[in-house]
């Protein structure tokens, strides 16, 4: 019963996609309330659920016929397990509450309805993958959730700026899809069967091993380092910044980028097959790179959502790298906790942006007194991201951390290089954004006199209610983690089993301090102003100029996979006109040229084997003719000859 | 009955003939076209899904030759019957507005429709090869008459493309028939009988012979170049049909013939076969990303999406006499079939959709001349949005079922080769994501401030369509379970 | 004597001769405008003849004779070209009748010999009907030469028109001396076996040293392949067919080339084949030279009557793979269904051409523009003959390549390589027979004036269409015809 | 030396020689006509000699060059009547003036 | 002997016209000329006991024909005359394909195994000849007919001026 319950999950919102789709501005609130009312219904749902298997009926399950091969019918379904349960949550109450924001924060778009259907389709879709016990369904949900971003990101699409964005995330996420298909076929290959529970079984019994198995590790990873925006295919996400933003928040805290990470925590037991945990290695290098670096790259960016954009990446790092280095349920917590602050700290920007009609922080400041809701919110978000004691992602990271530090020190060093940089980058925004000196002009009333002339205002109910309930949750979720509760999360997660992970105070000591440097350092720098932050900047050459470019990787990407796919194309389309085409007709001209055919042909002929066949024929044609001369004499010469040469050849054979 | 459906459309055609009115000249071809369709319903409800090759009807027609009308319907048969069905009266709908020596059309497009419908339900080679010929006619005169600036080129280039392959066949065809005892060109007699499995030096020569025909119908790389330029001169509906069905029917003759008759030397040929469709795959997806003509684009893409219906083909047939490999050439086999009917659909509506656009509106198909088309006509749009992506192979819609399909089972045969064809995936999406972002995003161009979005008519000719699309590529069972008997059966004959 | 049974059996051929000499008194009688009056009386003559001919048919069963002393064959495939030449010549009248009306407007065409016209095509049917029974070399050289000598005199029919005169004068000056070369070649073989009489020939052939027997057939040749139109004694078509008054053309490019055919079997794949030579494979050969020189010259043609001349030497080489293939079942009636269904949808193109030369005072393929306008049924008509010279099917021509194909495959896999020609000559083939379509359909009018034909050749052009669609669709009884009608070949 | 049939061959292959180059060589139509029947009485030099030395008992050789004699009779008068016809429009019997007809 | 010498001389007045006639300038001449290769042909025919055959050779081709000939030479005057060119263009080639043709004729036929029969021809020639043409060969007989009245029509159609 209940396992047909968590059909409804995603049917919800997919319905609601539909008759949005259809019937838009005809349904109650242009369409927002049906989609906030399935989402919500969903939600409902996914408690439900949840609460069924806290009971401990672990994993439900219910299969459909998707399809028939062979005339044996391919039984797909879904699945809730711990994992699942927590996903199915995060998903559908932080959705909710960017759907509720979303009203007012797309209020008067000429596209309103067309907006939420599209994040009812994004719900849907993610809410598949969750649910998938299968890599087909996995795979389905994980491509629709792309198509999903490809139209939030580019929904003001005359922007040329979001219509590019909106393709590279889609291209660029799909690069990696190609991997994870071609994954998920190695595994079909080897182990005919696309359902999870069968593959574990088999990769545990051994009939997929070694290089075999890494390989497909591999290849299922290089679809998370797409979806989940990590070096090197990271370079998406900051551009998807073009979109709405309860978009980013929808993409960054509970979608999108989330899948990935979901991806290879459901995947986990056969990444831990493989030998050596090599392919967990190599998640943990890339999460701990990915980190390190989107998180220097945010220390330099002045749009307030760019800062965001390579915070998530650098956070969703930390959860490759807490995944990888045997956290199973740290990695997971973070991505719950994450989903939280980050929602939260989108939303927030949202607002000041809602306000500002800028996201450039330098135009910004002295907003704490103007929007207090705003403020007080996003800096219990910062503080979590940031890693203060007792704020969400405190915990999270404290257990990233602490498994760092058993098995692989040089990650652990990394992550708290990170999470003083993180710090910094954090509270520079807020100093930039709330405190200091206004950087901008009060309205002198008509709207429009100049882009300085802008009213900030804090955001209507509709907005901070929503801003207010994640903040809560950004503040206390942590304490699902906390070891003094008995660390319930994680127990949840490994379905009551004891876990190896413990709580390490010392280690807990050294982030917070770092943390807390981070903090100060920023508060030196932009708050109390003592050093010029170009001075900083100049100080740490080339370092910083890396940081500005990125460290090139779009350049690089722009250069070579880019162009180079574009000049193949228009290579080749040459190629095609003038070349395979061609080729038929060179024949045909070298055969005129060597029959010294005098007759001129039409030149414009310049295509295929018809003109082959023109080319040929009608030379040998025109040739010919000079045969038939018209002449009698020389008919009745070839007469003679024909004879000749009839019994010539009846004599030779 | 299946005869009833198969001559439905021609009679509507002949019928047509005797009236003046235009309006009667529109009715009665919808009303034949319709009848015929209805009638492939009523069939679809007395198909059954264990059966086999049903529905047969049998009369002997020309005896001293062996020669007999024999049609039928089994599992590949049916899904391509129903696509032929759906994109005839779709076409003759959206042609509604056609006034150019209108009666000639629309008997031409009748003739078309009972000419490519024998194709798939023929079940001795004389008949389908007058049908597989008679395709060619039509469509001479369509593209000739109602085609763009080229069209005579493009007519006869397509006319004498396919001839060559045609005729190529016939000799296969008698090479079949002489060497089976009794002599016969009834078609499951000789897949049967296996007449040439004795000597292959002909087999060779006969598979060559049905490979070149196909080949070039399909079209695989590098028989291809007649297609863009046909598909671009051709008027929509024409369009519409050679790309959803008359492609088709190489495909089919590969499932059809190529693979039950001559499955020792398609093996042996299989992977030469893969790397030309894979060729095509990645060619077609690259060529089109550098066009600038819409309907050039759509044209190579199709080229790109038959590159994997031959993938999945190839596969099977190098899955021949391995017991092992049967489960990953069914797969792969269904896969293709699948994509048949998906690329039908889908390529037929980007064609109609190119069609809405260039036909009434704004007179002219270059990619770059548009822009910002979304916020003008968004209905338009989002019908356009959605068959790109089923073409892009996005889950969910038709498209990605018959390539997770093929995938699925070539993986099984050629895994390097399928790894390979992942990347038309990734080119394929930039190209009609690009082409997307060209026409519809960006700030609206003033130039086509005043145009109006789809009207009923065309609405009725797409939705149907996009319908499909959506229902097979959610809930791709019913489809499969149809197709899936019938390659089973295929693939257990080649054991 | 000769007994009076034999009588009966030449039953056809007599009322042939007589139907001639009626018309020639017919003509005295009726006034110079009703000369129309003595083509009816040639038609209606010619429809009579099948009534013998049929009850020759019905006797056959019975077996196959050899009357007037062995001379002359009474055998199906005798009968199967009596059939064919009754049919082509009746329909070729039908034609005539409107070119000599419309020849009447232009002063250089015009002729008063109309009477004598159609009683000179009864008299070629008459030589045509003995070419196909003849089993004695003598008969054969007095019935190609009856053919002949009248042949010459209607290609020159139009005397006041140059061309007209040309081609006359060019047919007579080429066959004149192909004739003397065959009739050399006759000499020869005659030497050889001591025989005229070709059933005595096919019995003694066996011994007979080959290089004079390859000598009298390289000059036997000469004299058919010009009847047949075959490369390399071709060169006259084109010319001749451009010259010659339309149907005259039509009924060259048909009853001849019919006759001819029937000749060259009966003579080389019946009374040589015997000796051993290799003439499958010389008649290959010759089949592949004329279907290519037939196909490439007649691409760049502008003028349809030259274009059909070339197209009537290429079929010639589709023909003459039927040739090659003589033996089996496919083989023996290759040739019969190839001929059989070649002539109605040959003579309907000519048809046209004549209808279309006789409105338009041009032959030329770009003045067809718009036919489908002007004349949807001719336009329709044209295409079906054209689709049908180029093998298309549902039509007779490609019931009739398909059946010739199947033959040479079904002789011997060595003739694959000759199918394969045939397949390439069809393809271009396709080229210029569908130029026609295009312009006729493609290309706009230059004068929208519609065109019609008189009811005479509406209703020759009818009967070719209905049967080049019905042979195409249901070519079952032809079949059976020609089936049995080889089987009772001696 | 007796008289055989060889003899008789060889001067029929000589004069069909000499008719074949009057036609080959000749422009006017007459001339080419008259090459063509020293060609036609090679031929029945031919038949009549075969008839003598190897089918002595019927008369086949005699009556096919009787044949071909009454053909060559009616051939010059068709060909002839066609010569003065052309050369009453054309006012020529050159054959290689006589080409409106060609390629 | 005598009959070597006999065929000896006919072969030359056969042969010697008839290179007259295909070489002279003078149509006239050449016209002429066929006349004794006629009757050379005819003596021929009589050395091989053909007296029927002969006979009409004579009457038809001596007689007929070669006056015919001369006739239409003379109507068409514009073709005759020694100041006219005769020969056309292609001389050298039809030369040698002629010579090419008359050798292997020779090479071949002289050496050719003949089926050589014994037995003479049947005495009475003529009457044999008749009655050959109404018994084995009574259907070319009457053909003959028919073609003679068809050349005959044919002839005056063409002859004849329009009006």
């Amino acid at each position: 019963m209940v396992t047909s319950l968590a059909w409804l999950i995603p049917l919800f919102p997919f319905l609601a996609f539909w008759l949005i789709l259809f019937f838009g501005r005809r349904l109650p609130g242009q369409g927002a309330t049906v989609a906030i009312g399935a989402m919500l219904a969903s939600a409902v749902l996914a408690l439900v659920v949840f609460f069924r298997v806290l009971g401990g009926a672990v994993p439900l399950r219910s299969t459909l016929d998707w399809l028939v091969l062979g005339a044996q019918p391919l039984a797909l379904g879904i699945q809730v397990d711990a994992l699942g349960a927590v996903m199915l949550l995060v998903v559908t109450v932080v959705g909710s509450a960017i759907f509720i924001y979303s009203v007012g924060y797309m209020h008067g778009d000429p596209r309103y309805p067309r907006f939420f259907a599209y994040l009812s389709l994004f719900a849907a879709s993610m809410l598949l993958l969750v649910l998938a016990d299968n890599f087909l369904f996995l795979y389905v949900g994980w491509e629709l959730v792309g198509l999903c971003s490809y139209l939030l990101i580019g929904f003001w699409f005359e922007r040329p700026a979001a219509a590019r964005a909106s393709m590279k995330a889609f291209i660029t996420t799909r690069i990696g899809d190609v991997f994870f298909f071609a994954g998920i076929l190695l595994l079909f290959f080897t182990l005919g069967t696309l359902r999870f529970d069968q593959t574990f079984a088999a990769v545990q019994s051994g009939r997929l091993g070694g290089g075999g198995l890494l390989a497909a590790a591999l290849l299922l990873f290089g679809g998370a380092v797409g979806k989940s925006a990590q070096v090197p295919l990271h370079v998406w996400l900051p551009d998807a910044m073009e979109g709405p933003t309860p978009v980013s928040a929808l993409i960054h805290a509970a979608t999108m980028v989330a899948a990935g990470v979901y991806m290879v925590a459901r995947l986990f037991l056969l990444f831990a097959q493989t030998p050596e945990h090599t392919a967990l290695t190599v998640v943990a290098w890339v999460g701990g790179i990915s980190a390190f670096m989107a998180a220097t790259i945010a220390v330099v960016q002045d749009d307030i959502k760019r800062v965001m954009a390579y915070s998530t990446i650098s956070q969703l790092g930390y959860m490759f790298l807490g995944l990888g280095v045997l956290g199973y349920a740290a990695g997971v917590f973070h991505l719950m906790t994450h989903a939280f602050f980050k929602a939260l700290l989108f939303l927030a920007a949202g607002s000041v942006i809602h306000a500002m009609g800028t996201n450039d922080m330098k135009q910004m400041g002295g907003l704490a007194r103007v929007m207090p809701s705003t403020y007080w919110t996003m800096l219990i978000g910062g503080l979590a991201l940031a890693g203060i004691f007792p704020f969400a992602g405190f915990w999270s990271k404290d257990e990233i951390l602490t498994e760092a530090w058993r098995h692989s020190p040089p990650l652990f060093y990394l992550g708290l290089v990170t999470s003083f940089v993180t710090a910094f980058y954090v509270m520079r925004m807020m100093f930039y954004t709330f405190l200091g000196e206004r950087r901008w002009a009060p309205a002198h009333g008509v709207w429009g006199q100049g882009h300085e002339a802008v009213h900030p205002h804090e955001s209507p109910r509709v907005m901070t209610g929503p801003l207010w309930f994640l903040a809560c949750g950004a503040a206390l979720l942590g304490f699902l983690g906390a070891p003094f509760l008995g660390n319930p999360f994680g127990r949840f997660l490994h379905a009551g089993e004891e876990t190896a992970a413990t709580f390490d105070l010392r280690i807990a000591l050294v982030s917070t301090a770092v943390a807390l440097a981070g903090i100060g350092a920023a508060a030196a720098l932009y708050r109390w102003r003592w050093l010029s932050p170009a001075a900083v900047r100049r100080a740490f050459q080339p370092f910083s100029t890396w940081a500005e470019r990125k460290y090139y990787f779009d350049d690089v990407y722009q250069w070579t996979v880019v162009r180079g796919t574009v000049w193949t194309s228009r290579v080749l389309r040459v190629f095609d006109v003038y070349v395979v085409d061609g080729l038929v007709n060179l024949i045909g001209v070298a055969l005129v040229a060597l029959t010294r055919l005098y007759r001129v042909f039409d030149l414009y002929v310049v295509d295929g084997v018809v003109n082959l066949i023109g080319w040929v024929a009608k030379a040998l044609g025109g040739a010919l003719r000079v045969v038939q001369t018209g002449r009698a004499e020389n008919y009745l010469l070839v007469i003679a000859i024909g004879v000749i040469l009839l019994i010539l050849g009846g004599l030779v054979r | 009955m299946l005869s009833l459906m198969l001559f439905l459309p021609l009679a509507g055609g002949i019928l047509l003939l005797f009236f003046r009115n235009p309006r009667a000249i529109r009715g009665i071809a919808l009303g034949a076209s319709l009848l015929s369709l209805y009638v492939a319903i009523v069939l679809l409800g007395r198909f059954n899904l264990r059966g086999g090759m049903q529905l047969v009807e049998s009369a002997p027609w020309i005896p001293s030759v062996g020669i007999s009308y024999t049609v039928g319907l089994d599992g590949l048969s049916l899904p391509l019957v129903l696509l032929t069905q759906l994109l005839s009266a779709v076409s003759i709908v959206y042609s509604w507005r056609v006034e150019l020596r209108l009666k000639e059309y629309m008997f031409l497009l009748l003739l078309l429709q009972t000419a490519m419908l024998g194709v798939f339900v023929a079940l001795d080679f004389f008949l389908f090869y007058i049908f597989w010929e008679v395709t060619l006619v039509p469509m001479y005169f369509l593209i000739g008459i109602w085609g763009g600036p080229r069209k005579e080129y493009a007519a006869i280039k397509f006319f004498l493309f396919t001839l060559v392959g045609s005729l190529a066949m016939l000799v296969g065809i008698l090479l079949l028939y002489f060497n089976a005892q009794p002599r016969t060109l009834d078609v499951l007699s000789l897949i049967q009988q296996q007449p040439l499995a004795k000597d292959l030096r002909l087999a060779t020569i006969a598979f060559w012979g049905f490979f070149l025909s196909f080949a070039i119908k399909v079209p695989m790389w590098p028989f291809h170049t007649w297609l863009p330029d046909a598909h671009v001169e051709a008027p929509t509906a024409g369009s519409v049909i050679l790309a959803g069905i008359l492609l088709k029917l190489g495909t089919y003759g590969f499932v059809r013939f190529s693979l039950p008759l001559f499955p020792q030397v398609f093996q042996q040929y299989a992977y030469v076969i893969a790397i030309l469709a894979l060729l095509g795959i990645i060619y077609g997806a690259l060529v089109s990303m550098a066009q600038m003509d819409l309907k050039k684009l759509v044209a190579y893409s199709s080229v790109n999406h038959m590159g994997y219906v031959m993938l999945g083909v190839a596969a099977a047939a190098a899955a021949y006499g391995q017991p092992a490999k049967a489960q990953a050439a069914t797969t792969a086999l269904n896969g293709a079939v699948f994509e048949m009917v998906a690329h039908g659909v889908i390529t037929g509506s980007l064609f109609l959709i190119v069609g809405v656009i260039y036909d009434y509106r704004a007179h002219t198909r270059g990619v770059n001349e548009f822009g910002g088309l979304g916020a003008i006509l968004p209905v338009y749009t989002g019908i356009t949005t959605i068959a790109m992506l089923a073409s892009l192979g996005l889950p969910g819609l038709m498209g990605f079922v018959a390539e997770f399909l093929i995938f699925l089972g070539a993986f099984g045969v050629f895994p390097a080769l399928a790894a390979t064809g992942l990347l038309g995936i990734i080119i394929t999406a930039a190209m009609f994501l690009w082409t997307i972002q060209r026409i519809f995003l960006g700030p609206p161009n003033p130039r086509w401030k005043g145009l109006l979005d789809v009207d009923t008519r065309e609405l009725v000719a797409l939705v149907p369509l996009v319908a499909a699309m959506v229902i097979f590529g959610l809930y791709p069972r019913p489809l499969l379970e149809i197709i899936d008997t019938a390659m089973a059966a295929v693939v257990a004959a080649l054991r | 004597m000769p007994p009076l049974g034999d009588l009966w059996s030449l039953a056809p051929e007599l009322w042939l001769a007589a139907l001639g000499l009626i018309l020639l008194g017919v003509d005295l009688l009726v006034g110079q405008g009703a000369k129309r009056a003595v083509g009816w009386v040639a038609v209606g003559g010619l429809l009579l003849a099948l009534l013998p001919a049929g009850g020759l048919a019905a006797s056959l069963p019975g077996g196959a004779r050899r009357i007037f002393f062995d001379t002359y064959a009474v055998d199906g495939f005798a009968l199967f070209f009596k059939v064919l030449a009754l049919l082509a010549t009746a329909l070729v009248i039908l034609a005539s009748m409107d070119t000599f009306r419309a020849a009447a407007q232009r002063p250089e065409d015009a002729s008063r010999f109309e009477g004598e016209f159609y009683a000179l095509l009864v008299f070629t049917s008459l030589g045509l009907v003995l070419m196909a029974a003849s089993a004695d070399l003598i008969l054969l050289a007095l019935s190609i030469e009856l053919v002949s000598l009248t042949s010459y005199v209607l290609a020159g029919y139009l005397k006041g028109n140059p061309r007209s005169n040309e081609a006359g004068l060019k047919y007579f000056l080429f066959g004149a001396a192909a004739s003397a070369v065959m009739f050399y070649g006759f000499s020869l073989l005659y030497g050889l076996t001591g025989s005229t009489s070709l059933y005595v020939i096919a019995q003694k052939v066996a011994q007979v040293p080959h290089p004079a027997l390859i000598v009298s057939l390289a000059l036997m040749l000469a004299g058919f392949g010009f009847k047949i139109s075959m490369v390399p004694f071709h060169q006259w078509t084109p010319d001749v067919y451009e010259g010659a008054p339309t149907p005259v053309a039509a009924f060259l490019s048909v009853g001849s080339k019919a006759a001819g055919f029937a000749v060259l079997l009966r003579v080389v794949a019946v009374a040589i084949a015997p000796s051993g030579l290799d003439v499958v494979t010389l008649v290959a050969v010759l089949s592949a030279a004329s279907m290519f020189v037939g196909n490439l010259l007649a691409l760049p043609q502008r003028n349809i009557k030259r274009m059909l001349a070339y197209s009537s030497i290429s079929h010639a080489g589709f023909i003459l793979m039927g040739v090659a293939a003589f033996g089996g079942p496919f083989g023996n009636s290759g040739l019969l269904i190839y001929l059989f269904a070649y002539m109605f949808f040959t003579l309907g193109a000519f048809f046209i051409a004549a209808l279309i030369g006789g409105r338009l005072g041009s032959d030329e393929i770009p003045d067809y523009a718009g036919l489908s306008q002007r004349g949807p049924g001719l336009a329709f008509l044209m295409a079906l003959f054209m689709l049908s010279l180029t093998g298309i099917p549902p039509t007779a021509g490609f019931f009739a390549k398909f059946y010739i194909f199947a033959a040479a495959i079904e002789r011997s896999p060595a003739l694959l390589w000759l199918v394969a020609a045939g397949v390439i000559n069809s393809v271009i083939s396709l080229y210029y027979y569908v130029g026609v379509i295009r312009a006729m359909y493609l290309l706009p009018p230059a004068d929208p004036t519609p065109i019609r034909g008189p009811a005479a050749l509406r209703a020759a052009l009818w009967i070719t269409g209905a049967a080049t669609l019905l042979l195409g669709l249901y070519p079952q009884p032809l079949i059976v015809f020609a089936r049995t009608a080889s089987l009772l070949l001696p | 030396m007796t008289v055989g049939l060889n003899h008789y061959l060889a001067v029929s292959a000589l004069l069909f020689g000499l008719g074949l180059y009057g036609i080959l060589t000749r422009r006017n139509a007459v001339a080419i006509l008259m090459g063509i029947e020293l060609m036609l009485n090679a031929a029945n030099i031919n038949l009549v000699a075969f008839n003598r030395y190897v089918a002595p008992v019927a008369l086949a050789g005699h009556v096919f060059a009787l044949v071909i004699i009454t053909l060559a009779a009616c051939e010059a008068a068709v060909g002839l009547a066609l010569v003065m016809a052309v050369y009453r429009n054309l006012e020529t019997v050159h054959v290689d003036e006589i080409n409106l007809l060609k390629w | 002997m005598g009959e070597l010498a006999a065929f000896t001389i006919l072969a030359a007045v056969t042969l010697l016209p008839a290179v007259v006639v295909v070489t002279s300038r003078n149509l006239v001449r050449a016209a002429m000329s066929l006349i004794p290769s006629f009757l050379g042909v005819t003596g021929l025919f009589v050395l091989l006991q053909a007296e029927f055959v002969a006979g009409i050779q004579i009457l038809i081709y001596a007689g007929a024909i070669a006056v015919l000939i001369l006739f239409v030479i003379m109507l068409t005057q514009g073709g005759t005359g020694t100041a006219v060119r005769q020969t056309n263009e292609q001389r050298v080639v039809g030369a040698l394909a002629a010579a090419a043709l008359t050798t292997a004729l020779l090479a071949l036929l002289l050496r050719t195994a003949w089926p050589l029969a014994a037995g003479a021809l049947p005495r009475a020639n003529v009457a044999a000849v008749g009655s050959a043409f109404l018994t084995t060969f009574v259907l070319a007989f009457e053909i003959s007919s028919v073609v003679l009245l068809v050349s005959l029509v044919g002839a005056l159609v063409i002859a004849r001026r329009e009006q």
